[in-house]
This record gives C-alpha cells, sequence and structure tokens, in this order.
C-alpha cells in the first residue's frame, strides 16, 4: 500500500514533519517563545493527524516481519551505493522505510506521546528555542527508529534519538542532571557499540544476488538478514546455532535490554528520570523505553531465531526478575519519579516475558503492554510534573490529602495509578492478562513467581496513593490550585485512551494480531 | 430478553456512577435521588427478571455473547448468562443495595463526598451485578477487581482518617492475594480448554479433557479459583481484612462486607462447582469450617459493634463454604440469601445505633467515647424501639431459632455436614458446624443485650439518643420481615419444600467419575436421614448458646469476667484474634520491608557500585586517550617541524660539555664492543 | 675448581699480573670518570698508564714477546713524562681562566 | 711457597690498596702520595718480571718527576684560593658501574684466554739488550720520542711563560 502527499511518501512525511518544525523554530526569534510552541504543537499535531490516517488505512491483513511485500507504505531508494570496493563488493545502503502491525502501533503512540509532551513542555522557560530544536530532533529520531528496514538506517535513527535526550537531560534537568546524562549517555554509547559491531558483522555476512545484474551484494536491509538463504558460506554470523550468533544475540539483546530497561542494565533510568524535565520523563517512559522491546522484536527475533530459542528461558527469568526486583525497589523510594521510574522496569519485565514466550497470547500482550505501559507512564509522569510545578517537590512524604484540594487531578491521576496496578477495566490489565497468559504457556513456575509482582505493585501503588493523595491536608498544601484547562487537554486523550482500550482492546489488538502471529511462526520455524 | 434486560440492569449504575461523578455536586440534593431511583428502578426489572425466569424458562440457562478480541486465532468473548442462581444473587444484590441507598440517605447526610459516596456505591452495585451476570471466568474476574476497588473507595471514603486509608490498602491488597491464585486458575483453564465461559469449560472437562492432561492440576485450578474467593469472601487465612474494613461506613458494610460483596466467593465457588473435584472440595469445606470456627471465637470476646459482627460475618461465611464444600449446594446459596438480609439488617440496625449515639454524644460534645464500643452502650431498647426490635428478628435469625430464614438455611448446613461425615467420615466438620451454631448464638445475643438490654453506662447520654428517621427504620423493617422464614418456604421446619430448593439445584459435576464427590442423590438421602436429629440437635444447641448468654449477660448468674479468667489462654487468643494480624505484620509486611530496603540498598550500591566503577575506568581510558591526543596525534598534526627541533634538543642533551661524561659514554661503548666481540 | 685456586696462589704467573693489571685499569678509569678535580682525572691516567705497562711487561716476561714489550713499556713511560708535563701546563692553563680546576665545571663544549 | 711469590702478592696488595687509596681518598695530597706508593709498588712488580731497567725508570721518571709535577700542578692550582683539598665526585654511579664492569669483563677474559706461554729464562740485566735494541731497530721511535720530550718541554714552558704574561698584563 502507498499513501503519498505532494509525491512523499507518509513515512517520510511523519518521520521528517518534526525537522521542518525543527528548522523554522531555529529561524523564530529566540523572544518569540509562544510562535516556538505553536510551531511544535502544529509540527506534532500534524504527526498525530498523519498516524491517525495511518491508522485508519493500514491494511490489518497484511503479515510484514520479514517479507518485503506485505510491508505497508513502502519507501525505498538507494541512497548509498558504492561499486566494486576491493575484496566487498557492492555496498549498498538504502532508505527504506515501511511498516507492519508490530510498528504501526509504536507510531501512533509516539506522536501521541511526543503531542502531550509538547503541551507538557508549555512550562519549560529556560532556552526555548534550543529546548524545542532539540525535543522535535528527538522525536523524529524515534519515528525514525520505529519505520526503519534497513539497519544502518535504523541505527543512524538511533543515534540522532540519543543525542537531544543527551542534552535535554544534562542541561534542562535537575539538580544532578549532568550525572544521569553521563550516565544515560555512557550506558547507551556501551549499547550503540554493540549494536554497532553486529551490525557489521551482520553487513559482512549477509549478501544477496541481485537479480538485475547477478551480482552478490552486500547489504544492510533488515528483511535480507532474516532469511537463512542470504548468509554467504563462511561469513561470521552464517549458519545455524553457531557460537558467533549466539554472541550476536547477546550484544544486541544487551542493547536493547539497556533500553528496556531489564534487569541489571536498569540504573540507568531512575536517575534520568528524576533529573529529566516532565515531557523529557514522558517521552522517556513513554517512547524510549519501547525502543529496547521493539528492537528485540524486529531485530533480534526474527534475524537470530536460533539465538531467540536458545535464549528464550534466560529473557523470561529477567523478565521475571525485572517484575518483581522493579515492584520491590519501587516500593522502597520515597521519590515519586523514581517510583514511576521503578514501576516502568517492572511492567517492562512484563513485556519481555510475554514475547520471551514465544507465542501469540504473549507477544500480542507483549507489544500492547509497550503501548499500553507508554500511556500509562506518560499519565504518571504528568501527573508527578504537575505537583511539581506547584510544589517544586516530588517526595512522597512531602504530600498528603490532594484528593480534597485538587479532586480532578486526584481523579485522572488515580485512573493512571490503578491502570499501573493492573486494574481491570483499564488497558494496563488486558496486556498484562495476555503476557502472563502466553507466558504461562511457556514457563509455568516463572510466570506463577512473575505474577505475585502483581500484589507487590498493588503494594506500592496503593501506599504512593495513601501517602499522596489521601490523609490530611498539610498546612503548606492549602492553596493547591486544580488543573488548568492545557493540563486538563494533556491528561484527557490518554485517560481515554486507557478506559477505551481497558474496555475494548480489539482495535489495538486487530492491528498487530496477524503480523505478531507470523513473527511467531517465523521465529519457531527457525527463520522463514 | 435475556440480553437486554440484564444489560439494562447492569448499567444503569454504572449510568448512576458516571453521572454522579461528574455532575452530582451540581445536582439538587447532590444527586442522591437519583442514585437511589435508578437503584430502584434495577431492584424492580431484576425482581421482574427473577419472576419471569423462574416462571417463563425454569431450569434453563440463557446466555448470550459478543467477541471480545481475537487473539491470534483464539475469540475470546464476553457475554451474559441468565440461571436461576443468577437471577437470585440479582435480587438479593439490587435489594440490598437499593435498602442500603435509602439507609444512607439518612446516614450520610452531612457528609463531605456525599455525591462521592452515591457515585462509588453505583460502581459497586456495577461491578456486583457484573459478577452475577457474567457468563465468563474472565469477566468474573474483572468485576471481580472492580468489586475490590469500588469496595476499597469506599472503605477509604474518610480518607483523612488513616486508619481507613490503611484498612483500604490491607482490604485490597489481602483480596489481590487471593486474585493471584484465582488469575493463575484462570490461566491454567484457558491455556487448557482455550475459552473462558463457564459452560464450555465444563463441556471440556465433561468430556474428559484435564489440565495438562492431569487431575492433579484440575484439583489445583479449583483449589486456585477458590483462592479468589478465601479474598473475597475473608476466608481463613485472608479473613484479616474485614474486620478493619469496618472503617468504612456502615451502610457499607451492611451492602458490602456483609450482604453482596463477601458473597461473591460463595457465588463464585457455586458457579464453578461443576469443575471442583471431590478432593478441591474437601479443601474447602475444612477452609470453610476453620474459618467459621476462628471468627466465631474472636466474635466472643470484642466489644466494637462492628467488629462483632464482622467477625459473625466471617464465620456465617465459613458455614456457607463450608456447606458448598460438603456438596449441600442448595443450602450453602439459601444461607447466602437469608443471610445477606439478615446481616444487612444488622448492619443497618447497627449503623442506627451508631448515628444514635453520634448525634447524643454530639449533643454532649463528648468527643472521646467511644460511639461503637458496645460497653458503653445498654438500654437502648427503650430510647430505639424499631431498632431494637428489627435487631432482636435479625439476632434470632442468625442464631438459628425456628420460625427464623436463619433456621432453614442453617438446619441444611448442618444436617449437610452431618450427611457428609456418615458418608466420609470427616466427623470435625458437623462438629465444628455444630460447636459454631452455639457460639453465634452466644455472642449475638451477649451483642443484643449489652447494646439494648440493661442499664446504661451513662444514663445522660442515653437519655440524648433518639430513634433514627424513618428513611433509616423503613429498611430494617422490610429486611426484617425477609429474615421470616415464608419468604423462602412455607414449611418453618423444612426448606426443601420451599421454591428456593426447586429454583437452586445442586448442578452435575463434571470432573471425572473416580474424583466427584457424592452424587446427588446420595447425599440427598444422607440429608434426609440425618435431618431431623440435626434440627433438633441445632435448635438444642441454639438455646444453650442463647440461655448461656442471658445467664451471663442479662440476669448476671454468671460473671463474664469470672468465665473470661477461667478461659485463660484462650480468651487472650480470642480478644488479640489470635494474633494473626501481628503475625501478618511481622512476616509478610516486614518481610517486604526488609527485602525492598535490601533490594534499593543492592540496586544503589552494587549495581549502581559497578556501573560507577565502568564510569571511573572510562573516565580513566578518555583521559588516556586525551593524552595521547595531545601528545601524540596534535604533535604529529602541529609538530613535524618542531619534532626535528624537540629531537635536536633530546639529542643536546647528551652533549653536556663535560668530558667525563663524555668517557663515560665512550667507556661504556668500549665495554659494550668488548662484550660483542669478545 | 679449589685445585685451580690454591695452584693459582701457588705461583704467580701471567694471569696474576694480568689481573692486578685490570684492576688498576679499573680503578684508574674510576678515577678519571668521577673526580671532578683535573688532577686526580690526570693521575687516574697515570695509573691506567702503568696497568698497561704492567700488561706489556708481564708478557715480555711470560711470552715471546720477550725485550719487545719491555722497550714499548719504556716508550710508555717517556710519553707518560711528555703528557704529565703538557697535562699540567694545561690544567695550570686552564685554572687561571676559570678559576676552578673542576672539570664539570668546564663545559665550553656544550651544545 | 717461594720469595718471588710472596714479594708478588706483597706488592701486589700494597700497588692495588695505594691505588684503591688514591682514587677514593677526599684530599688531593694523601692521593697524590697514594699514587706514589702505588707507582713504587708497580715498580717492584716489573723487578719480579725481570725488568729491572724499566723499574729504575719507573722510579726515576715517574716517582721522581711525574709525581714532584703533580704536587707542583696541586699546589700551583689549589693552594692560592683554598686549603681545602676535598674534591667531590661525578657521575658516581655510572663510573661505578663502569669500572666494576670492566674489571669483571677483563678478569673474565684474561683467565679465560689460553696464553701460548714460553718461559723464558732468567735475565740477570736487561740493560744492555736494551740499549742494543735502542740503537737498532727502535732507533726511530728513540729519536720521535726524544723530539716528542722537546716539544712536550718548549711547549709547556711556552704555556707557562704565556701565563704568567697574561698574568702580569692582568694584574
Amino acid at each position: 500500500m502507498e499513501l503519498q502527499f505532494f509525491g512523499i511518501g507518509i513515512l517520510t512525511w511523519i518521520v521528517f514533519i518534526p525537522i521542518a518544525g525543527m528548522i523554522i523554530v531555529l529561524l523564530l526569534p529566540d523572544k518569540n517563545r509562544n510562535a516556538i510552541r505553536w510551531t511544535a504543537v502544529i509540527a506534532t499535531g500534524i504527526q498525530v493527524i498523519l498516524a491517525g490516517v495511518i491508522f485508519a488505512v493500514f491494511d490489518r491483513t497484511k503479515l510484514g516481519i520479514n517479507d518485503a511485500e506485505s510491508f505497508q507504505f513502502i519507501e525505498k531508494f538507494s541512497w548509498i551505493t558504492v561499486e566494486a570496493v576491493p575484496w566487498v563488493g557492492r555496498i549498498e545502503i538504502s532508505y527504506f522505510l515501511g511498516i507492519d502491525g508490530l510498528s504501526v502501533l509504536m507510531i501512533i503512540l509516539t506522536s501521541l506521546i511526543s503531542f502531550i509532551g509538547v503541551i507538557s513542555s508549555w512550562s519549560i522557560d529556560k532556552m526555548v528555542k534550543g529546548y524545542y530544536a532539540l525535543y522535535l530532533l528527538l522525536v523524529t529520531g524515534m519515528m525514525g527508529v520505529f519505520v526503519a528496514l534497513d539497519f544502518f538506517l535504523f541505527f543512524i535513527f538511533w543515534e540522532i534519538m540519543l543525542l537531544p535526550m543527551y542534552f535535554l537531560i544534562g542541561l534542562w534537568g535537575g539538580p544532578r542532571r549532568e550525572y544521569a546524562a553521563i550516565k544515560f549517555f555512557l550506558y547507551t554509547f556501551v549499547g550503540g557499540i554493540l549494536m554497532l559491531l553486529t551490525m557489521l558483522a551482520l553487513y559482512f555476512s549477509v549478501a544477496y544476488t541481485d537479480p538485475a545484474t547477478g551480482q552478490s551484494v552486500h547489504t544492510f536491509n533488515i528483511l535480507h538478514m532474516m532469511n537463512p538463504a542470504n548468509y554467504v558460506d563462511g561469513g561470521l554470523l552464517s549458519g545455524v546455532d553457531t557460537t558467533w550468533r549466539y554472541v550476536a544475540w547477546m550484544a544486541l539483546f544487551i542493547n536493547f535490554a539497556i533500553k528496556i530497561p531489564l534487569f541489571p542494565f536498569h540504573t540507568w533510568l531512575p536517575d534520568a528520570h528524576v533529573e529529566a524535565p516532565t515531557p523529557i520523563s514522558v517521552i522517556l517512559a513513554g517512547v524510549l523505553l519501547k525502543l529496547g522491546t521493539y528492537g528485540l522484536l524486529r531485530i533480534n527475533f526474527p534475524i537470530f531465531p536460533d539465538g531467540t530459542i536458545y535464549f528464550m528461558y534466560f529473557m523470561a527469568i529477567l523478565g521475571m526478575i525485572s517484575i518483581i526486583y522493579g515492584a520491590f525497589c519501587a516500593m522502597a523510594q520515597d521519590d515519586f519519579k523514581k517510583l514511576i521510574a521503578y514501576s516502568s522496569i517492572s511492567h517492562m519485565g512484563i513485556v519481555v516475558l510475554g514475547i520471551a514466550a514465544l507465542n501469540t497470547q504473549g507477544m500480542v500482550g507483549g507489544v500492547l503492554q509497550m503501548f499500553n505501559h507508554g500511556i500509562i507512564t506518560a499519565v504518571l509522569f504528568l501527573a508527578v510534573g504537575v505537583l511539581y510545578d506547584r510544589t517544586h517537590k516530588r517526595g512522597l512524604n512531602d504530600f498528603g490529602g490532594i484528593a480534597n484540594q485538587m479532586p480532578k487531578y486526584t481523579g485522572l491521576a488515580m485512573i493512571g495509578m490503578f491502570a499501573a496496578l493492573g486494574l481491570p477495566g483499564l488497558n494496563g490489565f488486558v496486556s498484562e492478562l495476555f503476557s502472563f497468559l502466553g507466558a504461562f504457556e511457556a514457563y509455568k513456575w516463572i510466570t506463577i513467581i512473575s505474577v505475585t509482582g502483581i500484589i507487590i505493585t498493588a503494594g506500592y501503588i496503593l501506599w504512593t496513593i495513601q501517602r499522596v493523595f489521601l490523609g490530611k491536608t498539610p498546612e503548606k498544601l492549602n492553596n493547591l490550585t486544580d488543573l488548568t484547562p492545557r493540563e486538563l487537554l494533556m491528561f484527557i486523550p490518554l485517560i481515554v485512551l486507557i478506559i477505551f482500550l481497558g474496555i475494548y482492546p480489539s482495535p489495538a489488538i486487530e492491528l498487530m494480531n496477524s503480523s505478531l502471529s507470523y513473527l511467531v511462526e517465523v521465529v519457531t520455524n527457525g527463520g522463514f | 430478553m435475556f440480553t437486554q434486560l440484564p444489560l439494562t440492569i447492569l448499567l444503569l449504575p454504572l449510568l448512576a456512577f458516571i453521572l454522579l461523578i461528574f455532575f452530582g455536586k451540581r445536582l439538587p440534593r447532590q444527586g442522591d435521588w437519583l442514585a437511589a431511583g435508578l437503584m430502584t428502578l434495577t431492584l424492580l426489572l431484576s425482581l421482574f427478571l427473577l419472576l419471569f425466569k423462574l416462571n417463563a424458562y425454569p431450569g434453563e440457562s440463557i446466555s448470550s455473547s459478543f467477541d471480545w478480541v481475537v487473539v491470534g486465532s483464539q475469540t475470546i468473548g464476553f457475554g451474559i448468562m441468565i440461571d436461576n442462581l443468577a437471577a437470585v444473587m440479582l435480587v438479593v444484590v439490587t435489594l440490598v443495595s437499593t435498602l442500603v441507598h435509602y439507609f444512607s440517605m439518612g446516614y450520610m447526610k452531612d457528609d463531605v463526598r456525599y455525591s462521592r459516596y452515591f457515585a462509588y456505591l453505583g460502581l459497586f452495585s456495577f461491578s456486583m451485578l457484573g459478577i452475577v451476570l457474567t457468563n465468563n471466568i474472565l469477566l468474573m474476574y474483572v468485576f471481580w477487581e472492580l468489586v475490590g476497588i469500588s469496595s476499597y473507595l469506599l472503605i477509604g471514603h474518610w480518607y483523612e482518617k488513616k486508619s481507613a486509608s490503611n484498612a483500604a490498602n490491607k482490604a485490597f491488597i489481602v483480596n489481590r492475594v487471593g486474585d493471584f491464585g484465582m488469575f493463575i486458575g484462570i490461566m491454567i483453564l484457558f491455556l487448557s480448554f482455550s475459552t473462558f465461559t463457564f459452560e464450555a469449560i465444563f463441556e471440556s472437562i465433561s468430556a474428559g479433557q484435564l489440565p495438562f492432561g492431569s487431575e492433579g492440576w484440575l484439583t489445583a485450578a479449583g483449589i486456585l479459583i477458590f483462592c479468589g474467593a478465601v479474598g473475597k469472601s475473608a476466608q481463613f487465612p485472608l479473613h484479616v481484612w474485614l474486620p478493619d474494613a469496618m472503617e468504612g461506613p456502615t451502610p457499607v458494610s451492611a451492602l458490602i462486607h456483609a450482604a453482596t460483596m463477601v458473597a461473591a466467593g460463595v457465588y463464585l465457588v457455586a458457579r464453578v462447582f461443576p469443575m471442583l473435584t471431590a478432593d478441591a472440595l474437601l479443601v474447602i469445606a475444612y477452609i470453610g469450617a476453620i474459618t467459621a470456627l476462628i471468627a466465631a471465637t474472636i466474635a466472643i470476646t470484642q466489644f466494637d459493634i462492628k467488629k462483632v459482627l464482622a467477625y459473625s460475618t466471617i464465620s456465617q461465611l465459613g458455614y456457607m463454604i463450608m456447606a458448598l464444600g460438603v456438596g449441600a449446594y442448595t443450602a450453602g446459596f439459601m444461607h447466602l440469601v437469608t443471610h445477606a438480609a439478615f446481616k444487612a439488617g444488622l448492619f443497618l440496625g447497627a449503623g442506627s445505633v451508631i448515628f444514635g449515639m453520634h448525634a447524643a454524644l454530639h449533643k454532649l460534645h463528648d468527643h472521646d467515647t467511644d460511639a461503637q464500643d458496645i460497653r458503653n452502650m445498654g438500654g437502648l431498647k427503650s430510647r430505639m424501639p424499631a431498632t431494637y426490635w428489627t435487631f432482636l428478628i435479625f439476632t434470632l435469625a442468625i442464631s438459628g431459632i425456628p420460625l427464623t430464614s436463619g433456621f432453614l438455611s442453617k438446619d441444611e448446613i448442618l444436617a449437610g455436614t452431618l450427611a457428609f461425615s456418615t458418608l466420609n467420615g470427616h466427623w470435625l466438620l458437623p462438629l465444628i458446624g455444630f460447636l459454631v451454631a452455639g457460639l453465634t448464638a452466644f455472642y449475638m445475643f451477649r451483642l443484643l443485650i449489652l447494646t439494648f438490654h440493661g442499664k446504661p453506662v451513662n444514663e445522660k447520654m442515653i437519655e440524648g439518643v433518639t430513634e433514627s428517621p424513618k428513611v433509616m427504620t423503613i429498611p430494617l423493617m422490610i429486611l426484617a420481615a425477609l429474615s421470616l422464614f415464608f419468604f423462602y418456604s412455607f414449611n418453618p421446619f423444612g426448606a426443601s419444600s420451599g421454591w428456593f430448593y426447586s429454583a437452586i439445584e445442586r448442578p452435575l459435576s463434571m470432573v471425572p467419575e473416580l474424583m466427584q464427590p457424592a452424587a446427588y442423590p446420595v447425599f440427598y438421602e444422607a440429608v434426609s436421614s440425618v435431618h431431623s436429629f440435626a434440627m433438633l440437635l441445632s435448635i438444642l444447641i441454639a438455646g444453650a448458646g442463647v440461655l448461656m448468654a442471658l445467664a451471663v449477660y442479662q440476669w448476671k448468674k454468671v460473671s463474664a469476667d469470672d468465665l473470661a479468667k477461667r478461659a485463660g489462654v484462650l480468651y487472650s487468643g480470642s480478644v488479640n484474634k489470635w494474633y494473626f494480624d501481628e503475625i501478618y505484620d511481622t512476616v509478610f509486611v516486614n518481610g517486604s520491608h526488609v527485602i525492598m530496603k535490601m533490594l534499593r540498598w543492592f540496586d544503589e550500591n552494587i549495581i549502581d557500585g559497578i556501573v560507577n566503577g565502568s564510569a571511573v575506568i572510562t573516565l580513566i581510558f578518555s583521559k588516556v586517550s586525551g593524552w595521547i591526543d595531545t601528545n601524540i596525534v596534535d604533535g604529529l598534526v602541529n609538530g613535524t617541524a618542531s619534532t626535528a627541533n624537540k629531537a635536536g634538543g633530546l639529542l643536546s642533551h647528551i652533549q653536556t660539555g663535560k668530558v667525563q661524561t663524555y668517557l663515560v659514554y665512550v667507556i661504556f661503548s668500549f665495554l659494550v664492543l668488548f662484550v660483542l666481540f669478545l | 675448581m679449589d685445585v685451580l685456586m690454591i695452584q693459582s696462589f701457588a705461583e704467580p704467573g701471567l694471569t696474576h699480573f694480568l689481573i692486578v693489571s685490570a684492576i688498576l685499569f679499573s680503578l684508574g678509569i674510576m678515577a678519571v670518570l668521577s673526580r671532578r678535580n683535573t688532577i686526580m682525572v690526570l693521575m687516574g691516567v697515570e695509573l691506567i698508564l702503568n696497568s698497561a705497562n704492567i700488561n706489556f711487561i708481564a708478557f715480555s716476561r711470560f711470552t715471546e714477546l720477550s725485550l719487545d714489550g719491555q722497550m714499548i713499556g719504556l716508550f710508555v713511560i717517556i710519553i707518560a713524562a711528555a703528557e704529565a708535563a703538557v697535562a699540567l701546563a694545561i690544567v695550570l692553563n686552564v685554572y687561571n681562566r676559570f678559576k676552578t680546576i673542576n672539570l664539570d665545571e668546564i663545559s665550553l663544549l656544550k651544545g | 711457597m717461594e720469595l718471588t711469590t710472596i714479594l708478588f702478592y706483597l706488592f701486589s696488595i700494597v700497588t692495588i690498596g695505594a691505588a684503591a687509596v688514591m682514587v677514593f681518598s677526599k684530599n688531593i695530597v694523601h692521593s697524590a702520595f697514594a699514587l706514589m706508593f702505588a707507582l713504587i709498588g708497580v715498580a717492584a712488580l716489573y723487578v719480579l718480571l725481570y725488568a729491572d731497567f724499566l723499574a729504575a725508570t719507573q722510579l726515576l721518571v715517574y716517582v721522581g718527576g711525574i709525581l714532584i709535577l703533580i704536587l707542583f700542578g696541586v699546589m700551583l692550582t689549589s693552594l692560592g684560593y683554598t686549603f681545602n683539598f676535598r674534591t667531590i665526585t661525578v657521575n658516581l654511579v655510572p663510573a661505578t658501574v663502569l669500572s666494576t664492569g670492566a674489571a669483571v669483563l677483563l678478569i673474565f677474559a684474561f683467565v679465560t684466554t689460553e696464553w701460548k706461554i714460553t718461559e723464558v729464562a732468567e735475565r740477570p740485566d736487561t740493560v744492555y739488550d736494551l740499549g742494543m735494541m735502542l740503537m737498532g731497530d727502535y732507533i726511530l721511535p728513540f729519536i720521535v720520542a726524544g723530539v716528542l720530550l722537546l716539544i712536550a718541554i718548549i711547549g709547556a714552558i711556552l704555556m707557562s711563560t704565556r701565563l704568567s704574561a697574561e698574568n702580569k698584563g692582568g694584574t
């Protein structure tokens, strides 16, 4: 399927609209803050509209994953082609975009969260121009990762995304922002190196025969990497179940596990969240973490089905540890943002557990959990941000009795909290249900232990609600004002989604059902 | 008919919730009339549904469903199922809920969050009706949790009190523990049968399919699902939340923590009864018996009027569970219905008393005296006649005195346990059953006497107590009427001849034959053979309990303190609720605190330590590379010329101009040559 | 080894003289390299010359070199005398010019 | 043990000991006198090697001439402005290492070498033979040596006189 505006494909539009916005922002005078803000609103707003268009016309029956034909909105141009390099042959890096059931939900999530993030950025008044420019660049990077089908392109978007994130934390963050930014950078840097090495190893191991010339061409095309027939003889990663393939799987996995973040690669997250400004926390938790699991599903699973099957127990156990460990650590926190950060670790553990099950329920549950968790944590971080804007405090024990002062806020925040707790009727439950269902089929005891996480989760969420919203209102909090219309505007779309998907998740599941079923098939059959 | 009507019944309370939560404060009277009106309408519709069902389609179960979601190739449907069980339960829930709505108009009159309160009642009614109406265990779980959350919200209604929010948390988390088991049970069922609907699950089991091909897993699945009931129905060992839940407003206690929500566990067991194996049922029976005994022994020594009722609720729930466990299905469910009426009545009566006490204390500006402590009461009989007489009927009913509804159901339960023991030899069950019957009569009359009879402790205060308004006493009277026998069976000594027994029949067990409990005809025969004996015995024991209570508290023939001293350890154990809270606090609460602190320390020191360590290494590395950059790379770039210069300078160091240094070189080179050519 | 040692002690042969000369030589080198005073250096040189002379004469005693060795020794002594005279004259001159005869302070050759 | 052996060791020890004193003494005058003893010891060793004429020459030229010359040098250079004859050493470490290394290497070389030893008969008198050789085979070196001495003497005198002239002019 193709969809073009002015001769340019919709995916290119959706990826580069923020860049256009960024250029406009850079051209605008620094003093004209509102113009800058509105530019960002418009840029991300167009993205939301485009995502809506994609949602509407997306063909739910097409499979994608490793079949280039059934990807949708494909755009493919040779980008960098170098003929006849000695002992390498022809180098081909292409501008190859396309989406399938795996990525479409992530695109919708990214555009939505970016839009909400812009609205919540209104309260930032330090270096506005630079902030919005970096913000829009970040959005492009994230969006690009979700649509790229060329490993090189994927890598570039991946790195494009990290740089603005680093600066956004490092310049607009809290008191320990440098530490947090450096930690974030260090982690992702290590991951990036691992991914780069694996990418190169894959590149030299994969060559496809160009039908036009009969030439054997090395390629970065992810889809070609999934086909065992394309591996050259004697390549480092050729064959099945070789040590090198396991090593490559592990290298990629560590890179993505850092992003997810899985125990024990998670410690950058609490610091980054605590120091980052609210909108950046929202983006970080809402979208960035999903890149890790998305990467696993897009790259690790179909390219290395042997490694995936070999390491599936390992993944499930890490998921289990993350669930329990994250929940316990969340319970131990006094800082609202840290608590949510650890709860993210716990919830992303559910995603990993679900996708490690390698069956459709688990996979659907996992991907849906990615989407739901994105929305839920966004609400939670926005909630913290609202309180922080008013009181400049984040400690759980600094609050109390907010329910009396800010009833609307309390209602909305509590819906977010209950969704995080996995309350049926809200979206968190649906995805947790399917993740656990899938996981239970594959790993009984691991899943049973993991499900105890929902008890701990109930513990820390309710404890948080009690400490923040319930109780007597302390004197100092007596003059809090309830949500402004702008703040309501950023909460309401998310809350509506939380409730709607909790009651009727079909529209979301429909989008990915066939793709993910096919992905399971691909992995369990060991490639094609 | 059986799709739209139940759906309307289900959604009307939700409508009330939505309207009140958004517009409640702007409506006249904060919208209580709206909530109560919609609830009354629901009640009428439910009554109509019940009558229609019993007359037009007796013995059939009618369900309709729609596809909720498709995952992979599996379709998960949601739907509604109406059978006699559901229809009866529907009326029970809507009836109690409606009465509580009206009662609350009086009780909660000056509450700060009046409309919020009614909104939550609507949410609760909606979720409870959902549990009743669903045909699907997953959907039941969904409503199960929703009931939990509305219970959480209502217990924490007065959230300014720390104890209230603590109790709400405790209720939810303890329930979650039970739900954890239920969730795993549901997962086992779904993975084995690829469906969530009850009927399809039963069909698969009767077709010989077993979860994971093993009979043990079927028993396990049954027990795990029962875990949900353990949590919600406050069975041992998860009973600790219910007494604390009394922090909520008293009408809420009546609705949620006495009549309906806590009975949901019983309803769940009744729903999944066909898939329970004999082993699972035995476990269920014993859990029920233990619960009944523990709660009854605690109730004897409590002084808080609501706590006594809470423990009696737990005890009665234990009865119901035990009844289901032994196979007295109809008796257990009947006890649920009768108990709903009289226990709701008891709580509302207690609410009325507390309401009056509060008002009286308020007049005296006394804020220290506990309005719920029965030691501060006494002699209220004359001040609150309507409350007293209805309370008396409820007490008679719960004690199992003939001519009441409680007698009918309790008698059948006791007969059932006795029959079970004659069949299987588990003598402990009827023993506990009769013992608890006696204890119940004793502590309920103790409560009645201490509250309404005797001399008041504080005359002045008691004189200030007045009867509650009509909006509160009329629901009591309705419930009192419903606590009499003729609503259930026209024969005051035999429930089995009434409409209830014909409407609610024990379903056939679907499990493989070897694992089935005793078949119904066999069981029925055993029951009939012991029925008269059981009846006689239960009347005697209940009477003994009543007499005992009268002797101790009314006629003061025996000193209560003396008895307490004689009981010794038993007494202190009972007063302290057998130390369950303390044990759980130490083991689970402190345990998880220790774990979380440990993990936090581990996270911040070990894992982060490793990370920071690697950061330091990176820093060193970067310094080294920086040095290389400035000195080697830059040197190459910037100073090829100065390299020569520097080299010259370096060589010129040799040129000290000192003869002896030259000589050192000379001799050194000479020696080197010497060595080389030697 | 022990036998060799006893034998070595018994009769002073060529090696014995050579060893004495070697020790003198190294002492001379020590003086030349380490003493700051020019005259000490000069004396070290004399010592070295003497050690060389011992060698020559020992060889003339024990080998076919015969009297030719003594002849060379004679010349060495002659040249040493000349050298000493000239060197001392130089030292005096240096002292006059630098007001020191410490060699390490005379470093006009420094590059 | 024969007398010659005893004498050899005696004079060897005297020579080496005196040389060591010369090198390591801090007082330059002591060094000069130690050098004298060392030279005398060497002369004695010459005698043991049947080189009586050379031994005599050694005594005359060295002890009588060169040493006096050195003493003069010491007096002339140091006495003028300081009585402190103490000297400081330089390059101590490399000097020690190198000298020890040299000694070790040389001794090693001498001991391990197989010398072609031809025992020469005792020479009661070498003066005659030496005289014959000087006038015979070594006539040219002999004359050159004489010229060299002459030049050295003239040069030394010249330098000394210019020195005194400069001194006069300077002061």
